[in-house]
């Protein structure tokens, strides 16, 4: 039994199958993405003046991925239209480069959160606050980068030395200003801090603040989908690669479909890039 | 379901790819792509939990009746299972009386499971499944194996929802709403608690919702019969169309605020958690700065449309069975086509009538009640096309069509009741009271699940090729509609004299606490009422159960692929549907509901009977 | 395939016919009286606040009841008849057209007239006044109801009216409202647990809020709601009219005990009013600590 | 359904056409990284409010969204059936943002301050 129009489009809505599908998945992931980007928005709107970070994550870095992405999603339509001029070598081609954009990606985005892991603010009991990096050879003390954030010193005399910088009260409204303010670059010193002055501390991890929270959890499930698209690409582009020479229409197809998702992957992203890193 | 046919075919091998082998038992019935085995694995899967999600309320519905009271027998069971955190023993040592934290989960539970496990299944998994591709003149749904992986992850969301039941600290507790902060805090320091599996439970169950509502709509865009235009649509095909819709575009919000929920209760982040949180006598270690509210809007973002998703396909069951045992067209088809569009496009901007109390301001509730207040014009025009409908009919009272008719009144006591909750004003003195309760439970309970009971018994022949029991039907259903309104009906009186819900006691600590000024002993007293109505309302379905069972092999074998002499185009397959169920392509000539066409030979004109027999009339009567 | 060589008959309703019918009417008497007496506004607790909208609330009810008792029996009456007359014995050849008039597009049209007259005339106003006009904090009893897990803690302030401030970030095990005590203010300030005083006939300004989790601060008689949410103050006013003893109920479920979050709003004369406050404010009260 | 023309052949799409496409591709590939630079560099100019700047952020956003959807989606060719599933999903997604933001918004939420 063929399902049919599952190739050919169906004469009177000019669709075939998939075609309709995947606009209506895309339509679900609207409304999935609109949902964590008006949380996005209610946040930023019911944060209380001046705890809102600007400029926090790595401008030149988001840069760069945007137009990773960007690349891919040029190399993804080229390459349907290879397949649709019957030229399957180029097709393989553009396609193999989108699968290292991801990667290239992904790769990018791995680096930045892990800096985000290792940048930690200390709550001293004396009301200062200290922001930067751990330096984990010199510390004396296991910081860990999970939640509950305690750390076990026996001995009582642990210390832990920062790469970044120190304000002297949290209640300064301008050391407050400074830690939101991504481009305000005081001065990186060391700075040892010892365990038993500390009051509270974490890294910049969802866990932080409302808006890392937001970055990790949007950011994190655009991921998941660059990963999903990727592997649908993958697969169709590797180990499906035989149905081109069967039924062409059909890979085409399937090839359109995987690229209509990616497209969407890249359009939230064009999105997400303003969003989280400039404004 | 001629399981007694197939059974013994090889369970052990599974190549699917030679055409002429004969499919195992395993392919057949567990890892079927056939739409028709889906729908059947859906409506068992989803009966099953409508009892179980009865029993829970059994329990509660006892314990609200006699609060502190150990639970006859099976009480003693509930504590060999959950142990004594939630299960205790009375005064005088007698063991099985209900926890607080018991009760809570099971209200939750009672709710999630009632409504994402039982009855959006059932309604749009089993009976969608089923019946829309035969329907439409399809030989499957578009995505058959989609369709498969969306039952297999309903099944995984339900057997989470299960299985936390059995962890420490129970299930989830904060109701089906999942209000924060409470679904963060009531886990008790237990990680990961009941409230960790609802999510991961829900995201399983947004899932397969969502693969489902992509392959309906898909299916009835694309695979509509050659002939079958929109207007020729049966108007249970437009209803699954709708709630394809509504399922599609206002669940992936909840899953967006279930991943929000799950990072506050798992990672630590404060989404909807605010700065200055003290819980226990102590401030609670998070970041704040989030909040409670947008936790409420992203739920009934979904929670709104969802009540539709609940009522729509019983309508459109409902109306399939009035026009074919009224034997004459549904009166104002495009009108109920129109209704139903209104509903599901403005089902979408009301939802915030549920948090009228929040703190809301007078210009959002007034946009919100309006609203509100619009969409209840659409269910006037459609219960009233179905009223209108019966007149100058020629009416047989089988069990379909009783629980059909019975469905009338019966969501005309739910719906009128949102009226007083929908203005805002008059909201403030019955929400979250027993009012609320016996509002939604007229629509969903002997609202939605009569109009199931009718779709089973109707299409039941076509399933099994035999008739359920007419006699035992009729009994079923009488004793149902009694029990039903016994049930809900005095929780009305309970909450117009303003007994809150949720309440472990059914109220009786307030009422002992506050003297005059508190629910007096009559409203106290009902519980034990309502609740022997719910131990009766139990007993009533010991016949259809039976029936059910006892009918797949011993119940009337039916002569004819038409028993009901219908219109449409299920009944134009053979008797139960083979793989792929039409013989020969199949094409349509008219409308859905061509009954007692003047001029014509019989009193049913089927829709792909061509014009050279009978007089071919344009669609349907319209409003004239 | 349109089978007429089929030959099984649909299932009929048999010769039972009458007696299944004068079952059906008793049923649908029974139902209906049922209904009537059950979904009814006579059930109303009673009403002891002389708000504007408290009043208007219970008239609300009443008219929508109204509307819909209308609506309900009218379409019963019509069921019934159509049921009983256009069934198979009586009428055995259905009528492809049916009803041919316009009467329930009318009726439709009505239905909407009237909810549009509820809707501006009665529930838009009723609602502004409960939470858009409130009185002036100098003419009303100002309290603080701080919900928690599980009772209602209520915040007064005695003489000068003022409360100290409060700041989320202030708070801490000891200080849970997160009080500002260097405030001078904070002297004047008492609290109490779950068991509210007001003085009758002034109106009460009430800013609901919660420690915890969402609970909702709801007095029948007083026809007052509102939801007490963390991390929000909202204000809800009520003017009550009768001495006595009201139970505050918690309506939203809020954890193990919410069953039992039940706490009393007491209303007394101003003059015992007066002397309670004072009594609060020399003992336990202010700087002392007043709070658990 | 009309059964009447059966043109199973979409034009949009034949390979003479995806020729002349192909230019256009690479056009709006260099549009979309032109347009992130300047997104980019505007953020960093002074507009006297910030409120301008996150304006012409999500100004420029949107039209390269348009870009994307439009010619890389074909959705500026597509058919009228995926029209209707999208204009639902936008209204309703407007909704969402526009509704939600307005409810929660300080100014309508009757609600003292507590800071
Ligand atoms: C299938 C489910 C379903 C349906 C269809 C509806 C339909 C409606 N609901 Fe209901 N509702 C729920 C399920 C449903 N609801 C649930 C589950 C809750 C509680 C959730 C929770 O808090 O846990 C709820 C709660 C709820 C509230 C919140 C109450 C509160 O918490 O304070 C409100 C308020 O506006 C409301 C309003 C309405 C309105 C105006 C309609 C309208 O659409 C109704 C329109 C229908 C009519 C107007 C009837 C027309 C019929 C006739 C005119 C014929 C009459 C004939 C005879 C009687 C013979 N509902
Ligand atoms: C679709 C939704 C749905 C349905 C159908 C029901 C059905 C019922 N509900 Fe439910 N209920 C809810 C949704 C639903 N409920 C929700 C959302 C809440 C709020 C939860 C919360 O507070 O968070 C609630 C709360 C709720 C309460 C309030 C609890 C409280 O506030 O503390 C009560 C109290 O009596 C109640 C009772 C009942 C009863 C007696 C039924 C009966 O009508 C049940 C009838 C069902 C049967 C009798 C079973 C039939 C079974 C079969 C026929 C099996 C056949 C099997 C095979 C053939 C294999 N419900
Ligand atoms: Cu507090 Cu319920
Ligand atoms: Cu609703």
């Amino acid at each position: 039994m063929e399902i049919p129009y599952a190739v050919k489009p169906r004469p009177d809505t000019g669709l075939y199958n998939a075609k309709v599908g995947i606009w209506l998945f895309l339509a679900s992931e609207v409304m999935l993405f609109g949902a964590l980007f008006s949380s996005y928005i209610l946040l930023r709107v019911n944060a209380e003046p001046g705890t809102w970070p600007h400029h926090w994550l790595n401008i030149p870095l988001g840069t760069c991925n945007t137009i990773v992405l960007i690349g891919s999603s040029i190399t993804v339509v080229l390459s349907w239209a290879s397949l649709k001029m019957g030229d399957f070598a180029k097709y393989r081609k553009f396609q193999a480069i989108t699968i290292l954009c991801a990667m290239a990606f992904m790769g990018i985005k791995s680096y930045e959160y892990n800096d985000k892991f290792q940048h930690y603010e200390f709550a001293l009991k004396n009301g200062n606050v200290v922001d930067g990096h751990v330096d984990r050879e010199k510390s004396t003390v296991k910081v860990p980068f999970w939640t509950p954030f305690k750390i076990t010193d026996e001995s009582g005399k642990g210390i832990i030395v920062v790469h970044g910088h120190k304000i002297e009260s949290k209640d300064n409204a301008e050391g407050h200003a400074e830690l939101m303010d991504g481009n305000k670059h005081p001065a990186h010193t060391e700075i040892e801090i010892a365990v038993s002055d500390i009051k509270d501390f974490s890294n910049y991890g969802p866990w932080h603040n409302t808006y890392t929270a937001i970055y990790f959890v949007l950011t994190g499930l655009h991921a998941l989908h660059v990963f999903g698209g990727a592997l649908v690409i993958f697969v169709v582009w590797g180990p499906l690669a035989g149905v081109w020479k069967k039924d062409p229409e059909r890979y085409t197809n399937r090839v359109e479909v995987s690229g209509l998702f990616w497209h969407f992957v890249d359009l939230v992203w064009i999105f997400l890039f303003p969003v989280l890193y400039l404004l | 379901m001629q399981a007694s046919t197939h059974t013994d075919s090889h369970s052990h091998d599974a190549h699917g790819g030679h055409d002429h082998h004969e499919p195992g038992f395993w392919q057949k019935y567990i890892f079927s792509t056939d739409h028709k085995v889906i729908g059947i694995q859906y409506g068992i899967t989803s009966l099953m939990f409508l009892f179980f999600g009865f029993l829970l309320m059994l329990c509660m519905r006892w314990q609200m009746a006699n609060p502190g009271q150990p639970i006859p027998v099976v009480g003693s069971w509930l504590h060999a299972i959950l142990g004594d955190e939630m299960v205790a023993k009375d005064a005088q040592g007698r063991v099985g009386v209900m926890m607080p934290d018991l009760y809570n989960s099971f209200g939750a539970m009672h709710g999630t499971i009632m409504v994402f496990l039982a009855i959006v299944p059932l309604a749009f998994g089993a009976f969608g499944n089923f019946v829309t591709p035969l329907q439409i003149g399809a030989c499957d749904m578009t995505f058959p194996r989609i369709n498969m992986v969306s039952y297999q992850c309903y099944f995984l969301g339900g057997v989470l929802m299960l299985a936390s039941f059995f962890i420490p600290g129970g299930a989830a507790k904060s109701g089906w709403t999942s209000y924060s902060p409470l679904a963060t805090v009531a886990g008790g320091g237990h990680h990961p608690d009941g409230q960790t599996f609802w999510l991961i439970g829900m995201v399983a169950l947004i899932t397969s919702s969502l693969l489902g509502a992509v392959n309906f709509i898909t299916t009835i865009i694309q695979l509509r019969a050659k002939g079958l235009t929109w207007m020729r649509m049966p108007f249970f095909v437009w209803a699954q169309f709708v709630t394809g819709f509504l399922l599609l575009l206002a669940f992936p919000p909840l899953e967006a605020a279930g991943v929000l929920q799950l990072a506050d209760n798992m990672l630590g982040t404060s989404f909807f958690l605010p700065t200055g949180l003290v819980v226990s006598g102590q401030p609670m270690h998070v970041s704040g700065g989030g909040s409670p509210l947008l936790w409420q809007h992203l739920f009934w973002f979904l929670g709104h449309p969802e009540v539709y998703v609940l009522i729509l396909p019983g309508m459109g069951i409902v109306t399939e069975i009035i026009a074919n045992n009224t034997r004459k067209p549904i009166w104002g088809y495009r009108s109920l086509v129109y209704a139903i569009m209104g509903i599901g496009f403005l089902s979408f901007i009301v939802w915030a009538h549920h948090m009228y109390l929040t703190g809301m301001g007078t210009k959002i509730s007034t946009f919100f009640q309006t609203t509100t207040m619009m969409i209840s014009i659409p269910s006037v025009i459609i219960l009233t096309a179905l009223f209108i409908s019966l007149w100058g009919g020629s009416m047989r009272f089988n069990t379909p069509m009783l629980f059909a008719l019975a469905f009338l009144p019966m969501f005309g006591v739910g719906g009128l009741t949102g009226l007083p909750l929908g203005f805002n004003a008059s909201d403030i003195f019955l929400h979250d009271t027993y009012y609320v309760i016996a509002h939604f439970h007229y629509v969903v309970a002997p609202g939605t699940i009569f109009a199931l009971f009718a779709g089973i018994y109707y299409w039941y022949p076509k399933a099994t090729g035999r008739m359920m029991n007419e006699f035992w039907g009729r009994v079923h259903f009488g004793l149902s509609f009694i029990f039903m309104n016994l049930v809900f009906m005095p929780m009305f009186i309970q909450g117009m004299e303003g007994m809150s819900r949720r309440m472990y006691d059914g109220g009786a600590s307030y009422a002992a606490a506050a003297g005059s000024t508190g629910l007096g002993a009559f409203v106290i007293g009902l519980n034990k009422n309502i609740t022997y109505a719910a131990f009766g309302l139990g007993l009533a379905q010991i016949p259809f159960i039976i029936n059910f069972f006892w009918s797949i092999t011993k119940g009337k074998k039916v002569t004819s692929d038409n028993p009901w002499h219908a219109t449409t185009l299920e009944w134009q397959t053979p008797t139960p549907p083979p793989h792929g169920n039409f013989d020969k392509e199949i094409e349509v000539f008219r409308g859905p509901y061509e009954y007692s066409v003047p001029g014509a030979p019989t009193d049913y004109t089927t829709q792909n009977e061509p014009d050279k027999q009978a007089p071919l009339t344009h669609g349907n009567p319209v409003r004239s | 395939m349109n089978n007429p060589s089929s030959d099984q008959k649909p299932t009929e309703s048999s010769a039972s016919g009458g007696l299944f019918f004068l079952f059906g009417l008793a049923v649908v008497a029974v139902f209906t009286w049922f209904a009537f007496t059950s979904i009814s506004p006579a059930h109303l607790p009673i009403n002891v606040s002389s708000a504007p909208q408290s009043k208007g609330i219970d008239q609300l009810i009443w008219l929508v009841h109204l509307l819909m008792a209308v609506l309900f029996i009218g379409w019963l009456l019509y069921f019934f008849y159509t049921i009983f007359r256009f069934r198979k014995e009586r009428n055995p050849k259905a009528d492809y057209v049916g009803v041919r008039s316009h009467a329930s597009t009318w009726l439709e049209g009505i239905v909407a007239i009237i909810e549009g007259v509820l809707l501006v005339g009665f529930a838009i106003p009723i609602w502004a006044n409960a939470s858009y006009n409130f009185p002036q904090e100098k003419d009303s009893t100002v309290i603080k109801v701080i919900a928690q897990q599980f009772k209602w803690n209520g915040w007064y302030t005695s003489i000068n009216g003022k409360f100290a401030k409060q700041d989320r970030h202030f708070v801490s095990p000891d200080n849970p409202f997160g009080l500002d005590k260097t405030d001078p203010n904070f002297k004047d300030n008492f609290f109490v647990s779950s068991d509210l005083v007001v003085p009758i006939n002034k109106p009460v300004l009430a800013y609901v809020s919660s420690l915890d989790v969402i609970h909702c601060f709801k007095v029948n008689p007083l026809r007052v709601t509102q939801d007490a949410i963390p991390g929000m103050v909202i204000p809800a006013h009520f003017t009550p009219a009768q001495l006595g003893t009201y139970q505050i109920n918690c309506a939203q479920l809020c954890g193990n005990a919410h069953y039992a979050m039940h706490g009393t709003l007491k209303v007394v004369s101003a003059e015992d009013y007066a002397k309670w406050v004072a009594d609060h404010t020399k003992s336990g009260g202010g700087a002392g600590g007043g709070y658990e | 359904m009309s059964e009447s023309h059966d043109h199973n052949h979409d034009h949009d799409h034949s390979p003479e056409e995806i020729k002349k496409h192909l230019k256009r591709y690479y056009i709006i590939g260099v549009a979309l990284a032109l347009g992130t630079l300047l997104t980019v560099w505007a953020n960093f100019l002074d507009f006297g409010s910030p409120t301008i700047n996150i304006v012409v952020a999500l100004i420029i956003a949107s039209v390269k969204g348009f870009l994307v959807v439009a010619f890389f989606m074909h959705l500026i060719s597509e058919k009228k059936m995926i029209y209707s599933i999208l204009v639902f999903t936008v209204f309703f997604f407007a909704a969402l943002m526009y509704l939600t933001l307005w409810s929660m918004h300080p100014a309508n939420i009757i609600q003292t301050h507590f800071n």
